[in-house]
């Protein structure tokens, strides 16, 4: 069997990239370059009006308004016009698909495109750029924007989670999950704080893919040719049961209802209520402000148990184009948009989103000055350069995110079994049995997975039956009295 | 005279317009869709499929579970807050207090404060052992704390009160304003033949609101079945599905799934239930009588 | 030995920061088995009187005695009266039958015995075909007999009724009040009942009680008060139409009305001064028109309702009613001669308006 | 006396001392929204009890909700577009509650009851589920603008608010509106000048119901108004620069709460002054005719 | 020429599948200046009659004309009529001002004139010291008025009053009434007003106008129809206390009476035949308590009503009231001879209880 979530597994990072040159020019920062790129040769005699959705936050908005009003000055042709707040997922952008609403340009995550794309949703790139264009971006980057070898988004960062520390509490980062038990136990009885802080009942499976894969556990297995669900392994039960002890066995770990820095696992660990916790690049800000130098950030340790670091989703988030069939977009519209992704993917602007939002480069020449930035220190404060270096350090040790269809039906399934177990009603190997089955159970009603024989769904007890009737009848034996 | 009634119906054809174009249009729309096959993979192009959305749901779906979950968020939430609203209108009631309307302008707060916040705010309360729910609240009543994450129980407790912090100035302000249009008259003569505090309660103040218990429930109860952002916000369903219903799942079904045929189905049925439910309760109690007669 | 008695009982409601005084000083005194009408004005306190009695109102001075005890403390539900209140406050939620065993559900009476004794009021009031009926379902005077029955059912000797008929037709009303006088002679309990009428104060009242101002104006035999009322208030008051109080002024053994002279009644010799300005009350059916008439006056306007006439004389700048037997018909404008029943003249002081006979502490209302 | 005097005050000391309670109830999580406004750091949680009186009151949040621009899009501005909106709705709300009200009590329709219960149970359909089809339905007859938005929300309130409305009516002699109709108005004259100003208590109450719906609407409003930033209302505005649009983004609780608590201060206000009416609105619920 | 016209007018109310007939075929024709009273109990269709004058309700059958002109379709707005609805329907939101002007207001007419008509009918009403005042500061009479000031301000020539007293305490009723027929006669418009209330119908109306059974039972002077009803129900219903119709038969020239015999009167000779039953309607100010009487009868109660007495004098099977001034007094149980005033007796048929004298077709009731 091969795991397609692990078949392109091209985790390493190189330091520098050199660009291939070929016939077509792929300075992406010159407009006459990006306008022979989708093939024009000069500018149309007429405008054209190209709608974006940004699902930018508000800082990385800052870098891109700079950036639009730059791309506005050299495509006077092309006007923009950016709808802000736009989540990301697939949802909006259906429902305004459906509506012929459906804006010419998108910004998503890879897995949200993937899923898109295989509907149909959105632009197949590869027709419209050379191959070629891939090499402008981290290959681990672009690859996320590949579905059965097509194009379908251009990425602009990438992004993953890793292990946060509070200096103060920790002396040095755990490089083992050995260590991690050891360095939380001694933080619990020292400072009388937790450990760790961790929302493993509020999971959907994003952050807890890492310690399964480091069980050397794998979301997916191909079966008959089918992508089938390879939850049900000893690898989910031993990552559960990791978790389930050290929350429950060590006490190090406080569940924590919400994740993030605005949830109470951030909170707590702004508080300096806790010295570890996992979690992206994307909420730095917030731990930068409350912690300042005694902040770090490391690699996710190995799992002892197996020698297997454990490895988060590297994810990338990216613009797509609208199918013209969703958007109803002119080909001289694509063209446009075609010119705008690239534009915005370009190292000036990838740049500014890293200078400005810190978000990791995906362009690969944006991804090469953050290295030399930081390699120099130039980053300020000082403390931040090593901090932003161990963030990048594991971009080395991540799995690519799966962007198949497929893979939408994951987090329900996990969510839901992942915090029964977690609130201690089932055993792991229940849960373990019972996401796999939810996942196969979801595929199969949305049509991704055939002649597949579920059990049979468990029969409703007696009294549940007796509760249901007596509710559904309770208005009857009301007394007479009481009839208006 | 048919000039008459053709000018009458102007007055109501508003609302039948909008109710239609609101209520019915989506109503139908979501009939046909959930016998479609309408999902991210069937997009532009879907089919027609019969009843198969609603066979899954029986066959593979948490139906039973869902009703139950269901029928313990409505009941559970709607008695209390009912019972709560019920009898601040009573204390609020008593001719010889003082002080009502700044009590009043008090205990109308939650309703009249913007409720996605309060359900964020208490979102924070509740975290075990953080919030001061567990860490102020509880701990003063001599309660044990409540973790939403680790008990089904708890989870219904967490959001039973928190829905009960918001709607209960609603019924209190429909019970107290009702009580107030008894006339006094009842309860002297009540008085006089000797009747108890109890027994005015329970022969004067209860039959004189039954109609207005009556209406609210059934309407609450609705409102209620499909009230989804209270259990969107604190627990998303968990844990596992077990606060999960009807609503929030035929949601999740829809937004992270996108299988709209399928999230229709559950919908449809949802309302089903509760029409059929309603039906019965209006049929017995005559209760829209006086209200649509 | 005095049944229901009120002594110096004092009454003020505060409304933001306004006390209005109700009742100034009431005094009554009741004895059993006797119908009592307290009649006044709308407004003037007649229904705080009521709920003073039953103890749904504490007064704020004063006693209130029932059966010869104080009742000062005692909670209404002990105090054993029964009230038919003025808009009969029926539970609109229960049925006849219901409303009526109400007292005695709410004291634990047994099953079989709440339904004897519903059913036997029932029978008493004609309303035994109306028990499986709600209020709503019934007439005015159907719910009235209701609100008898219940008052009735616990078998209080004291029933307080506040102007129970107040709310039905005047065709109904004058059958209605037969029906209560006759209940009353055969129960023989004491009632308190309170209008705003007088017709059904005169022909219901044993005792009539007159409140104005706060206080009990006039008690007694309503006859009595009729024809000697207390005071001009009373005189205008009671009766419709209401007495004719002119100016006029004492002379000698005559009294003098504008130009007019009539003989000073026999008993107000010796009470009035020669000379003496007086305020002189006469009842309508005290006139009479007749060509010997020493009063001369012109007819201002004439109502003609059916089984009598009112006529308006104006003698100089009075008015006067005339009641006349409809066959007595005059024009508008006519000149007409208008003799008085002397001796049912009474006199009032006109600065205090008071009866100049009570006055001076002579005769007082009472037989 | 004494019993009776010992009895009423240990009553009025419990009812007090549960308002007291309930009051503390109904503040408590509002004082919270409070602090967490005068905070500078983005804290939902209160870590400590002491957090529950900080000593330092800061504006940080406040300057930056205020100061927030976004392509001419602002706080204000967005408070002011949702000021419009819901008042408009409420009007609207009104008008369609007391209209529909009116014709339920009034006047003689055919299959009155049959419409009005059918009415009422339609809305049985939740909103989850209409969200969707009023969407690709209102994007069609291009309407999604404040026009759709208002027109979306108006049947919550007035549907629920018609039946209220349609019981006040009746309580309301009939010979209002008839004078007024023969002293030369038209029925809808009457109506609208006479009806209306009788059942103010219900106006009040669906004027309230329909402008807080609408105000604090945020689902459809996003829906509808995205696109243009100098459209969005107060809800939208308040989730963009609380961060909380984008998942991969800290939430700025301190800036949410203190939008929280400038969208709240109208509407709060606006209960507050009509308490009395709230109060009688419902009163005919009970049905005393029966 | 009539300037209020009612032809064959037929209504009917739609109930749950249940047709109410209120009116089945109500023809009415008053001329301009008159004042007619449409009498009748409650219930029986007054309050329609009075809707479907002024438009506010369309007849089913029938039509309506108002100055000569048929009006059928034109709506209460523009009928120019005005009305005093039965509870004076004062706007509690506005002022006694603004009340008052409000149908001026809705014309648009300058604030000026406005301001000057309403001023001037207010003083004509004497309340021009209350414009600034809500109604629920005024007492039942003073509200009245103002609804009289606003029905008077557009100076609407047809007035329509639905019991407009009926809300009015018993003492403020009888000024309220004599007002309202000074201001008729100053005003001379057209006034039709509706009452269940007979005292107040004869006191007011210049023409009367019973309705009963969806019909006009009777249209003319008041006092013909008093004391020559149309039917025996007309007679009971039109006079209080009612008329005594009891049952008797005719011998020769002579009634018998139960064991008594009273002359045949003049008029009814040649109309009924030797033995023929009938119904004999004698008012009871037409029976006299006398020494010579030719009725005897017991004493069976005495209702002293102040100005008057009524006795119920048992005779026989029938019980009739008589109708006396106070100053004879009976005792109960007492037996009294009555005498009869013969020429007012008016006899009917006793199956169709039509009056005798009309059923064969002399004399119908106008002079
Ligand atoms: N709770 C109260 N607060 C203030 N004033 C009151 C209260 N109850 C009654 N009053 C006033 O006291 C006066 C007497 O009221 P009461 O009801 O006893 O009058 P009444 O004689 O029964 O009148 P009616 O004939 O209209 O029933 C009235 O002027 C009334 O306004
Ligand atoms: N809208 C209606 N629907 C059905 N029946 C009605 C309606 N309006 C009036 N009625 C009935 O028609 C009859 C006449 O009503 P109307 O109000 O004209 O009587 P009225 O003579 O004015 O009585 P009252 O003296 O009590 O005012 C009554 O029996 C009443 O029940
Ligand atoms: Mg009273
Ligand atoms: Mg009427």
């Amino acid at each position: 069997t091969s795991h397609p979530s692990k078949t392109t597994v091209t985790t390493t990072v190189p330091s520098t990239i050199t660009t291939t040159t070929t016939s077509v020019p792929l300075n992406t920062s010159n407009p006459q370059d990006l306008m022979e790129l989708v093939g024009l040769t000069s500018p149309p005699s007429t405008p054209v009006t190209i709608t974006v959705w940004d699902s930018y936050s508000t800082s990385e908005n800052q870098a891109f308004n700079q950036t639009l009003a730059q791309f506005e000055k050299e495509f006077p042709w092309i006007h923009v016009e950016v709808t802000y707040g736009v989540g990301v997922g697939t949802s909006q952008f259906e429902t305004a698909a459906k509506a012929d609403q459906a804006p010419i340009v998108y910004r998503d995550t890879s897995d949200s495109g993937g899923a898109l794309f295989a509907s149909g949703l959105v632009l197949n790139l590869s027709q419209y750029l050379p191959p070629s264009i891939t090499s402008l971006y981290l290959p681990t980057a672009i690859h996320d924007w590949e579905l059965n070898g097509s194009l379908y988004g251009l990425p602009d960062d990438i992004n993953y989670i890793v292990m946060f520390y509070n200096k103060k509490f920790v002396p040095y980062p755990p490089n083992t999950t050995q260590q991690l038990i050891q360095i939380a136990e001694q933080v619990n009885s020292t400072y009388h704080i937790w450990g760790i802080a961790y929302g493993a009942s509020d999971e959907y499976g994003y952050r807890f893919a890492a310690w399964f894969a480091g069980y050397d556990g794998q979301i997916f297995t191909t079966m008959n040719g089918q992508v089938y669900p390879d939850l049900n392994t000893t690898a989910m039960v031993e990552a559960l049961q990791f978790w389930y002890n050290l929350t429950y066995v060590y006490k190090v770990n406080y569940l924590a209802p919400s994740t993030g820095a605005g949830g109470v696992e951030g909170q707590l660990f702004i508080a300096n209520k806790t010295a570890i916790i996992f979690d992206g690049p994307w909420d730095l800000d917030a731990y930068l402000q409350a912690l300042g130098p005694n902040l770090g950030a490391a690699p996710l340790p190995v799992v002892s148990q197996t020698g297997l670091r454990a490895e988060p989703f590297i994810g990338s988030t990216g613009w797509l184009i609208a199918s013209p069939q969703a958007s109803g977009a002119s080909p001289l519209q694509i063209k446009a948009a075609l010119i705008f992704i690239l534009y915005v993917t370009n190292y000036q602007s990838d740049l500014r989103l890293w200078n400005i939002a810190h978000d990791i480069p995906a362009n690969a020449q944006a991804y090469n000055t953050a290295i030399a930035e930081l390699n120099a220190g130039e980053l300020k404060p000082s403390y931040l350069n090593s901090i932003m270096k161990g963030i990048l350090e594991q971009a080395k040790y991540g799995q690519k995110f799966p962007n198949i269809p497929q893979m939408a039906y994951y987090w329900n399934s996990f969510h839901e079994y992942a915090s029964e177990f977690f609130a201690g009603k089932i055993s792991a190997q229940q849960a373990a049995q019972g996401m796999e089955q939810a996942f196969v159970q979801a595929l199969v009603q949305n049509g991704l997975l055939s002649s597949i024989n579920l059990p049979p769904p468990p029969l409703p007890t007696l009294s549940t039956y007796v509760l249901i009737l007596s509710a559904i009848l309770s208005p009857l034996v009301i007394d007479r009295r009481w009839k208006i | 005279m048919r000039k008459d009634k053709l000018f009458s119906f102007f007055y109501i054809l508003p609302i039948l317009v909008v109710t239609v174009i609101l209520f019915v249009f989506p109503l139908v729309y979501s009939v046909y869709i959930s016998f479609t096959n309408l999902s991210l993979f069937h997009f532009f192009k879907y089919s027609f499929i019969g009843i198969e959305n609603y066979i899954l749901i029986f066959k593979y779906g948490y139906f039973n579970t869902l009703l139950i979950n269901t029928l313990i968020w409505t009941l559970g939430s709607l008695i209390t807050m009912m019972a709560l609203g019920f009898f601040l209108a009573l204390i609020l009631n008593q001719r010889d207090l003082k002080g009502k309307s700044i009590f009043y302008a008090i205990l109308i707060l939650p309703w009249a404060f913007p409720g996605f916040i309060s359900l964020l705010i208490w979102q924070g309360l509740w975290v075990d052992p953080y919030g001061m729910m567990n860490r102020l609240i509880l701990p003063l009543l001599h309660l044990p704390p409540v973790n939403s994450l680790t008990s089904t129980k708890d989870a219904w407790i967490e959001l039973i009160v928190t829905n009960d912090w918001l709607s209960f100035p609603y019924f209190m302000t429909v019970f107290y304003s009702a009580l107030q249009s008894i006339p006094r008259e009842l309860y002297e003569i009540a008085e006089l033949d000797g009747a108890s505090t109890f027994q005015k309660f329970f022969r004067i103040t209860l039959p004189s609101l039954k109609r207005t218990i009556a209406f609210v429930f059934i309407t609450s109860f609705v409102f209620t079945w499909n009230n989804f952002y209270p259990i969107f916000v604190l627990t998303g369903g968990g844990p596992g599905i077990s606060t999960e219903t009807f609503i929030v799942y035929a949601y999740e079904e829809a937004f992270d799934y996108n299988n709209f045929a399928l999230a229709a189905a559950w919908s449809n049925i949802s309302t089903l239930i509760i029409i059929i439910l309603a039906i019965i309760v209006i049929k017995y109690t005559h209760i829209l009588d006086n209200i649509a007669g | 030995m005095s049944y229901v008695k009120l002594e110096d009982v004092w009454k003020w409601y505060k409304n933001k920061n306004k006390v209005t005084e109700v009742l100034k000083g009431v005094n009554l005194d009741i004895e059993k088995g006797e119908f009592v009408v307290i009649l006044g004005p709308s407004g003037e306190g007649k229904t705080t009187i009521l709920k003073i009695i039953s103890g749904l109102l504490k007064q704020d001075k004063g006693h209130v005695y029932l059966r010869g005890k104080i009742v000062d403390d005692v909670p209404p539900k002990d105090r054993n009266v029964a009230m038919v209140p003025q808009n009969y406050a029926l539970y609109p939620f229960m049925s006849v039958f219901d409303n009526i065993a109400f007292p005695l559900k709410v004291s634990h009476t047994p099953k079989e015995e709440i339904k004897k004794r519903v059913v036997e009021v029932a029978k008493m009031l004609r309303i035994d075909d109306l028990l499986d009926r709600k209020p709503s379902q019934l007439s005015g005077g159907q719910m009235q007999r209701v609100a008898i029955a219940r008052a009735l059912v616990k078998g209080a000797d004291i029933i307080l009724m506040d102007e129970p008929l107040s709310n039905l037709d005047a065709q109904v009303r004058v059958l209605a009040r037969e029906e209560l006088k006759q209940l009353q002679r055969e129960l023989k309990s004491t009632i308190i009942y309170v209008t705003h009428d007088q017709v059904e104060a005169l022909s219901l009242a044993s005792k009539l009680a007159i409140l104005h101002d706060g206080i009990i104006q006039a008690y007694g035999d309503p006859k009595e008060i009729y024809n000697n009322p207390n005071n001009a208030w009373v005189g205008k008051f009671l009766g419709n139409p209401p007495m004719n109080v002119i100016k006029g002024s004492v002379n000698g053994d005559s009294i003098i009305i504008y130009d007019y002279r009539i003989p000073l009644p026999e008993r107000f010799k010796g009470i009035v001064k020669d000379g003496q300005d007086v305020l002189i009350g006469i009842r309508p059916e005290d006139l009479f028109i007749s060509d010997k008439g020493v009063l001369e006056g012109e007819v201002a306007m004439v109502e003609d309702l059916g089984p009598y006439t009112i006529l308006h004389v104006k003698i100089g700048d009075e008015t006067v009613r005339v009641f006349e037997k409809s066959f007595i018909r005059k024009e508008r404008n006519e000149k007409v001669k208008l003799d008085v029943n002397v001796n049912k003249i009474v006199l009032f002081d006109p600065k205090s308006e008071r009866n100049l006979l009570l006055l001076t502490g002579i005769g007082n209302g009472k037989k | 006396m004494n019993k009776y005097t010992l009895f009423k005050i240990i009553r009025l000391l419990i009812s007090y001392f549960i308002l007291i309670i309930m009051a503390i109830f109904s503040i408590f999580p509002l004082y919270y929204v409070f602090m967490t406004s005068f905070s500078n750091a983005p804290n939902l949680i209160s870590l400590s009890i002491s957090d529950l009186f900080p000593k330092h009151l800061h504006l940080t949040a406040y300057k930056e909700l205020l100061s927030a621009n976004l392509y001419g899009g602002n706080f204000p501005l967005w408070v002011r577009n949702s000021l419009i909106l819901a008042s408009s709705t409420a009007i609207i709300s009104v008008f369609l509650a007391l209209i529909t009200g009116y014709a339920l009590s009034r006047l003689d329709i055919p299959a009155k009851k049959i419409l009005a219960i059918f009415i009422y149970i339609v809305t049985f359909f939740p909103y989850t589920a209409t969200a969707v089809p009023l969407y690709l339905l209102f994007a069609k007859l291009h309407l999604l603008n404040y026009i759709g938005l208002i027109l979306a929300y108006t049947p919550g309130t007035s549907i629920f608010a018609a039946f209220i409305a349609k019981l006040s009516i009746d309580s309301i002699p009939s010979s209002y509106e008839e004078i007024a109709m023969i002293d030369g108005l038209s029925r809808f004259g009457a109506f609208l000048r006479i009806v209306m100003r009788l059942a103010l208590p219900v106006v009040v109450l669906t004027a309230i119901l329909g402008f807080s719906g609408a105000y604090l609407d945020f689902a459809l409003a996003y829906a509808f108004l995205l696109p243009n930033v100098k459209e969005w209302t107060a809800t939208i505005g308040l989730y963009y620069l609380a961060g909380l649009l984008n998942p991969a983004s800290a939430p700025a609780y301190n800036i949410f709460a203190a939008g929280a608590v400038l969208m709240g201060i109208p509407l709060t206000a606006l209960f507050i002054v009509s308490q009395k009416m709230m109060t009688r609105a419902y009163s005919n619920l009970a049905g005393v005719k029966q």
